[in-house]
């Protein structure tokens, strides 16, 4: 009695999680696990049957749980979208939410949607065939794309071409926008892509790098209080921030590098407080707080060749997307070579590729080297666009904004670090007119968690990883 | 290579496309009035954000009221833009406004350094920005459309030194800000002055909020200075004011606008008892001109005014003044560069104080006002200058 | 030290006779962690073109043994000493993994430690490459010695993994093949780094007989065709005494016999230590 | 410095550090059990100090002080720690458990775990407003008595005294009862403590609990030393996560080494080379501390030293 009292126990357990991997699946209608769908669906109903066998309670039961759980985000969603604060009076906006009747309307619809979800069988059948239909194109895009190169090359041309020729159409905040903050950090996101993604190394002070690319240009455009020996055309300073980062990876990496995962990441993490508070402290320096003001715009001068940038976003939206279309081949090929593999290799197992000759603190140099040069172009970019920098660029909060946009994307995935830091960076200014501004990163936070639950590999995983989270899911 | 590509293809875009410059075309609401719009920029979200709420709220209040009065031939709209105080999002922040070309003028930017990463920009577009951006250099980089709605940080700091060395007759003074560039900026003109005054200055910065202000307060008081000088927010000068109260430094103290807040004498309680706070503004809970104003905006947002709320309104009521004087509604020409040449010669009496400008856009006046905290509740000794020339 | 398994081949060297040269020399090794003391005083000699066995019950410290000689571990006394073809002699003590890999020494792992998200033919090809030179810059920029390389490299580990069989397999993820053909790859990725002395640790372990057939054959064929000396950590007796020229046998941590593995099986000590009480087995069992 | 000096930084860098450690406990004990940093444990403390905010001021009366002033003071303790388990135990419920059945990689928590914290401090300050509130007055703060000359107030001592409790009482639930053997099963080796029997869901969900009360205590703590704002768990938490990793992520008794030790080098970094490089003596202290030791000061492992 008591073994077969066990197994069932088993199964109950296994059992009981279906229904919410079926919920997530349909949600993200993914290929991998509309599969699994299919073949779970039967076991439903015995979840309920064996919890009753099982002696819990009506209100343990899966179904009841599943009622409580929608009720409670009803609830919070009321909350969320409640009356702002006051200063004075410290449950106001609680209190007028919990007498109001939008409290009433969320939950309503919570509970209605639990009706049709448990007992609806009708309409729920027809969502979730109509959702496959619909995902089904979606789901034959991708291994088209990997069957046929040329399909895959059509693609990039066209979305650049989309990417050059788009912003013309948008107004100059739009893309204001577009340069500060997408074009910026979606180079940055490829940079820390290649720390992270690639090298496996965990970064929480990337920005640190951006802002001594900053500051770097500052410095030779002659700004800063320290002067430099010679004042550089600004567009050298490009290769000349470059430089500069790269050492400045090396002279962090050097020592710390040995260091495990989480103690790296504090380390890194510390390293971005210190270039802030030098930033900020070293006045004689940096200027401090104060900031440095009148870095030049990007001026070319070959002859016949001349051009200078302005004031309209536009030119420093084309230069960027120059820059990260070379940066993206000049990566691709890094990635698909040997120090591709052996990043890979040192991410699967340190010990067994330091046996096999790998000196993996050079490999993961080199991978911290790259991404900082990379966040030194675009802090080059930044400057010359802004002409003013000041400490306030560059908080840690950053360093943090960037590393979600990576994983967001997908880690390690050229196409899914692109779209993601594009995304999640236009996401703050493209929600200022929909919802309240001052509540933009709450909602930035809730998608980052429900992003992190039900589609972990990101928006385009690398193909890679996209074979590993599948065998571990399985498993 | 690809850099000089792009720029080839820049060039050949932008001569495509041309420039597409506002040409004053205001909109028109369903009454047939033309609606104008005016901007603000300032910290709505972020740690600043309860500084920048003031401001709206002032902005707001005075939008409403101007559409209430109902003797205006034009709709005044309200357009708000969201810097979060830091000088990376301003860019973005401003070419929101900009784009927008029914705004033709704004209050704003609030912090000195989102003026400057925006300054730029402002001028290009001939936008005007009313702003209470107090560093003193900012005049002096060449932005056409900046004006300054308040004395600068050269007269505050001025101030507090005057009051200091010619009323109090104190030898040596600690200076602390928050390292903000607003308190780094206020901190440098007290001690220039106070150096040039003899005075010996001890100088420290204690990051807005930190922690713990114990240490902070301890060195403060081993230092032996006989006065302290506060430069930055009321956020962080109540805490730091507690813990002076409690390591026992019982020295003169002045603080900055900043911290020139009602709710600074609500974080610190008993600790605010006997500080002194300088500003270029006026309180509006206790000013005899500013009660309505007070009044209307406890019925509007359920709160009392906080710092520069007033000024604020007032810089939105200027501002419409000069469409109106500019005939708007009535076929005048309301385009951002009349707004903007109306508004840098104006001479409009606010509720807290004549506002006019300088050439390049400096507030013209002075005007530095001394307060200390009574009983709890801030209340005014008057303008410095009178006070020091009266003892 | 940088010439590559494909030149090695290349060269065709005849079946070396094992010889009293030695290639690899380890003389009074202590190990201590903490106040245990894993390896005491051990010392094993390694002749060129020899197959050598370290056997011993579990726990004995063969494994600390092989983690000592690839720089995982760091001996506190003693000395190991890799010779080289042309005489010159190299300390391994106190050396990187890496380096000493370099150095001419691979080794393969008890517990299976392949990259089991790259397939097989990555697998080896990352060892292929540990050596070569080309830098970031010379990849981006596409240089013909990078492409040279890689293409080398390519060829080396196709070679390789048609040497141990899984030349149909290559294309597959690591962790998808059987745990025979993993024990193999190990083996193709370690040959990659063009060794000079081939340390396996258990690589019957979990196979079964016809695999374990094909494995003697194996270890023969890295012995005789490339001209590789092999230090083998084994239980499997048949195996040993099927391909071993010489064994040294290893029990709390100290060398208690060696020689041929017909002379070592009669040793008395050995089969004590074999027969000894579980009693000393399972404390020992924790040394490791 | 003079010594004199030098003593009256003693108290002040004891209490913060005091404070730091309670907070780092709560990484640590997570990163035990998970092997996971629980960015958002920030964010737990935030809410403690919230939560003892919302109902001090409901009945604090104006001038409080004898019996009514420790009734007060303990019922913060209570309230705040009440809230910091409620929010720690959601947290792991909402964002880490649904992970954790599949298997996800730790940075896939970590990310989680800073959209959770986003949402917390942002929601805080959309509900309760985003200018600071101070606690209201509990008690008279005056300084109670010396210690070598030096004076300790009471808000200090409370600190301290607090945060010895609090790491004595865990010091002791985590050796001597099960709910502790099971902790430390879970932490060193979760399959195995899973096949002994150990329901090891229950087991995650109670260190969350554990540490968050701890957090949300701090958090009282905290607003009763300064004040009370959405965005004032972000330091702290960083600090204390810090400290955890400074005396050996995981290991509980680093975590207070850790939490001490910084709390007195950003004390003591103010009179020596100005407040204004606080963090980068803090940092700079844990960077090398990290180079001679790579695991922290006592090492890395919850099951083994706590």
């Amino acid at each position: 009695m008591s073994t077969l009292n066990d197994t069932s126990a088993v199964t109950a357990v296994q059992v009981a999680h279906l229904p919410v991997s079926t919920a997530s699946t349909a949600s993200t209608a993914s290929t991998a696990s509309t599969a699994s769908t299919v073949s779970f669906r039967p076991a439903r109903p015995s979840a309920e049957a064996l919890a009753a066998l099982r002696g819990h309670r009506w209100y343990e039961r899966p179904r009841w749980r599943r009622l409580c759980a929608l009720t409670a985000v009803g609830v919070l969603l009321a909350v969320m979208t409640g009356e702002q604060g006051s200063g004075a009076d410290l449950l106001f906006s609680l209190r007028t939410t919990f007498t109001g009747t939008a409290l009433w309307a969320w939950i309503a619809a919570a509970v209605a949607l639990w009706a049709i979800a448990e007992f609806g069988a009708v309409p729920r059948r027809a969502v979730a065939s109509g959702a496959r239909a619909a995902a089904a194109p979606l789901a034959r895009i991708r291994p088209a794309l990997d069957s046929s190169p040329r399909l895959r090359v059509a693609l990039v041309v066209a979305g650049l071409a989309a990417a050059v020729l788009l912003p013309l159409l948008f107004d100059r905040s739009t893309n204001q926008v577009l340069v500060d903050w997408v074009g910026i950090y979606v180079l940055l996101a490829l940079g820390l892509n290649v720390v992270i993604g690639w090298a496996g190394l965990l970064d929480l002070g990337f920005v640190a790098f951006f802002a001594i690319g900053s500051y770097s240009t500052a410095f030779w455009s002659g700004q800063l209080p320290v002067k430099p020996p010679f004042e550089l055309n600004p567009f050298l300073s490009i290769p000349v921030a470059m430089v500069t980062c790269l050492l400045a990876g090396i002279l962090l990496g050097a020592p710390t590098l040995r260091l495990r995962g989480d103690y790296l990441a504090i380390v890194t993490l510390g390293f971005h407080e210190i270039i802030y508070l030098i930033a900020k402290n070293a006045e004689s320096v940096t200027g401090g707080s104060l900031g440095v003001f009148g870095i030049p715009h990007f001026s070319v001068d070959l002859g016949p060749l001349q051009y200078r940038w302005g004031l309209d976003p536009l030119d420093y939206l084309w230069l960027l997307i120059g820059l990260i279309t070379v940066l993206v081949l000049l990566f691709r090929k890094l990635v698909r070579s040997k120090i591709g593999r052996t990043w890979e290799a040192i991410r699967e197992d340190e010990v067994a590729a330091a046996a096999h000759g790998v000196d993996t603190v050079k490999y993961k140099l080199m991978a911290f080297a790259i991404g900082a040069s990379t966040s030194g172009v675009a802090g080059a970019v930044y400057a010359s666009k802004v002409g003013f920098i000041n400490p306030e660029n560059f908080p840690l909060l950053y360093s943090v904004l960037v590393l979600a946009y990576v994983i967001f994307g997908g880690m390690g995935s050229i196409p899914g670090v692109l779209l993601g830091a594009a995304l999640l960076a236009y996401l703050p200014h493209g929600l200022k007119d929909v919802v309240d501004q001052k509540d933009r990163f709450m909602y930035l936070g809730a998608l980052l968690v429900v992003m992190m639950i039900y589609r972990p590999q990101g928006l385009l995983p690398a193909r890679r990883r996209r074979r590993t989270v599948r065998t571990r899911e399985a498993s | 290579m690809v850099s000089m590509c792009a720029a080839l293809v820049v060039t050949g875009a932008t001569a495509l496309t041309g420039c597409n410059k506002d040409d004053g075309a205001a909109r028109v609401g369903s009454d047939g009035k033309p609606i104008y719009k005016i901007g603000f920029q300032g910290p709505l979200t972020g740690e600043s954000s309860a500084i920048g709420v003031n401001m709206e709220n002032g902005v707001k209040l005075a939008v409403k009221q101007a559409n209430a009065r109902g003797d205006l031939a034009f709709h005044v709209e309200y357009a708000a833009s969201d810097d979060a105080g830091s000088p990376d999002q301003s860019p973005a922040a401003a070419q929101k406004l900009i784009d927008d070309e029914s705004v033709v003028g704004l209050v704003g930017p609030a912090f000195s350094g989102a003026a400057k990463a925006s300054g730029r920009l402002y001028s290009e577009a001939g936008l005007v920005s009313v702003s209470h951006a107090s560093n003193p250099g900012l005049p002096e980089l060449g932005f056409r459309s900046f004006v300054r709605s308040v004395p600068n940080d050269n007269a505050q700091g001025g101030a507090m030194v005057t009051y200091f060395t010619r009323q109090l007759k104190t030898k040596k003074v600690y200076v602390v800000d928050d390292k903000s560039e607003y308190g780094v900026g206020l901190s440098k003109v007290a001690e220039k002055q106070l150096k040039e005054a003899g005075v010996e200055v001890v100088k420290a910065g204690v990051p807005a909020k930190t922690p713990d202000y114990t240490a902070a307060a301890t060195a403060v008081k081993h230092s032996g200075a006989d006065a302290l000088i506060y430069n930055g927010l009321y956020s962080d000068a109540a805490p730091f004011a507690k813990k002076l109260k409690d390591v026992g430094f019982d020295k003169p103290k002045i603080a900055s606008d900043g911290t020139y807040d009602k709710k600074f004498t609500e974080l610190a309680g008993d600790a605010a008892e006997g500080w002194l706070l300088t500003c270029q503004c006026l309180d509006a809970n206790v000013d005899p001109g500013t009660k309505q104003f007070a009044e209307d905006y406890k019925t509007e947002y359920k709160a009392p005014p906080g710092l520069y709320s007033a000024e604020s309104y007032d810089a939105t009521n200027l501002i419409i003044e000069q469409i109106k004087a500019l005939g708007g509604g009535d076929g005048g020409d309301v385009r951002r560069e009349a707004v903007l040449e109306k508004v840098k010669k104006a001479d409009y009496k606010g509720l807290t104080r004549q506002f006019s400008f300088k050439e390049n856009g400096e507030f013209a006046g002075n005007g530095i006002y001394l307060s200390e905290v009574k009983g709890g509740r801030i209340t005014l000794k008057g303008n410095v200058d009178t006070l020091v020339s009266a003892g | 030290m940088t010439t590559t398994l494909a030149e090695r081949t290349a060269a065709a060297r005849p079946p070396a006779p094992a010889t009293s040269d030695p290639v690899l020399q380890v003389s009074g090794v202590t190990l201590r962690f903490g106040g245990l003391v894993s390896l005491c005083e051990v010392d094993l000699t390694v002749r060129r073109g020899e197959i050598h066995a370290v056997i011993g019950p579990n726990g004995a410290g063969k494994t600390s043994l092989f983690n000592s000689l690839t720089g995982a571990y760091a001996p506190q006394e003693g000395q190991v000493l890799l010779r080289t073809d042309a005489g010159t002699e190299h300390s391994l003590l106190g050396r990187k993994p890496h380096h000493v890999n370099r150095l001419g020494v691979a080794r393969t792992f008890q517990n299976i430690r392949l990259f089991s998200a790259l397939t097989a033919l990555e697998n080896v090809k990352v060892a292929a490459e540990s050596g070569t030179r080309s830098g970031p810059l010379g990849i981006m920029l596409g240089l013909p010695r990078a492409k040279a390389e890689e293409r080398a490299a390519e060829g080396t580990a196709r070679r390789l993994l048609a040497l141990v069989g899984l030349d149909d397999r290559a294309e597959e993820r690591a962790d998808s093949l059987s745990y025979g053909d993993q024990r193999r790859l190990e083996i193709a990725r370690a040959l990659a780094t063009g060794p000079r002395l081939l340390l396996l640790d258990e690589p019957a372990a979990g196979t079964n007989p016809t695999e374990k057939r094909e494995l003697a054959a194996l270890i023969r064929r890295i012995n005789h065709e490339l001209g590789i000396s092999v230090l083998l950590i084994e239980h499997d007796m048949p195996l040993v005494t099927s391909v071993a020229d010489r064994v040294t046998v290893l029990n709390f941590g100290k060398v208690i016999a060696s020689g041929p593995p017909s002379e070592v099986q009669r040793d008395p000590a050995v089969v004590e230590a074999y027969l000894g009480t579980s009693d000393t087995d399972s404390r020992q069992g924790r040394t490791r | 410095m003079t010594l004199l000096e030098f003593r009256d930084y003693l108290v002040p860098g004891l209490a913060l550090g005091a404070l730091y450690s309670v907070i780092a406990i709560g990484y640590t004990l997570v990163y035990g059990v998970l092997k996971l940093i629980n960015f958002a444990h920030s964010e737990v403390f935030m809410l403690g100090g919230f939560g003892a905010l919302i109902v001090l001021t409901e009945v604090a009366p104006g001038h409080p002080s004898g019996l009514v002033s420790v009734l007060l003071v303990l019922l913060g303790l209570v309230v705040s720690g009440l809230v910091g388990a409620g929010t720690a135990f959601g947290l792991e419920k909402v964002a880490y458990r649904p992970l954790r059945k599949r298997n996800a990689p730790a940075l896939i928590f970590l990310i989680s775990a800073i959209g959770a914290s986003f949402f917390l401090y942002n929601l805080a300050g959309k509900l309760f407003g985003r200018d600071p509130k101070a606690m209201p007055a509990l008690f008279d703060n005056g300084v109670l008595f010396h210690v070598l000359g030096a004076p300790v107030d009471v808000v200090k001592l409370l600190l301290i005294v607090a945060a010895l409790a609090m790491i004595v009482g865990l010091d002791l639930l985590v050796r001597r009862t099960k709910l502790g053997s099971a902790i430390r099963a879970v932490a060193q080796d979760p399959e195995a403590a899973g096949l002994m029997g150990v329901d090891i869901d229950r087991i995650v969900s109670r260190t969350f609990v554990i540490g968050g009360v701890l957090g949300g205590i701090a958090g009282f703590l905290f607003g009763l030393n300064s004040q009370v704002s959405f965005t004032m768990g972000f330091i702290p938490g960083i600090t204390a996560f810090a400290a955890a990793v400074l005396g050996g992520i995981g290991n509980l008794r680093g975590a207070m080494l850790g939490g001490m030790l910084l709390g007195l080098v950003e004390t003591y970094n103010v009179p020596l080379f100005g407040e204004e490089w606080r963090y980068v003596a803090a940092f700079a202290v844990l960077v090398l501390v990290l180079m001679f030791r790579p695991t922290g000061i006592l090492g890395a492992k919850l099951g083994r030293t706590a």
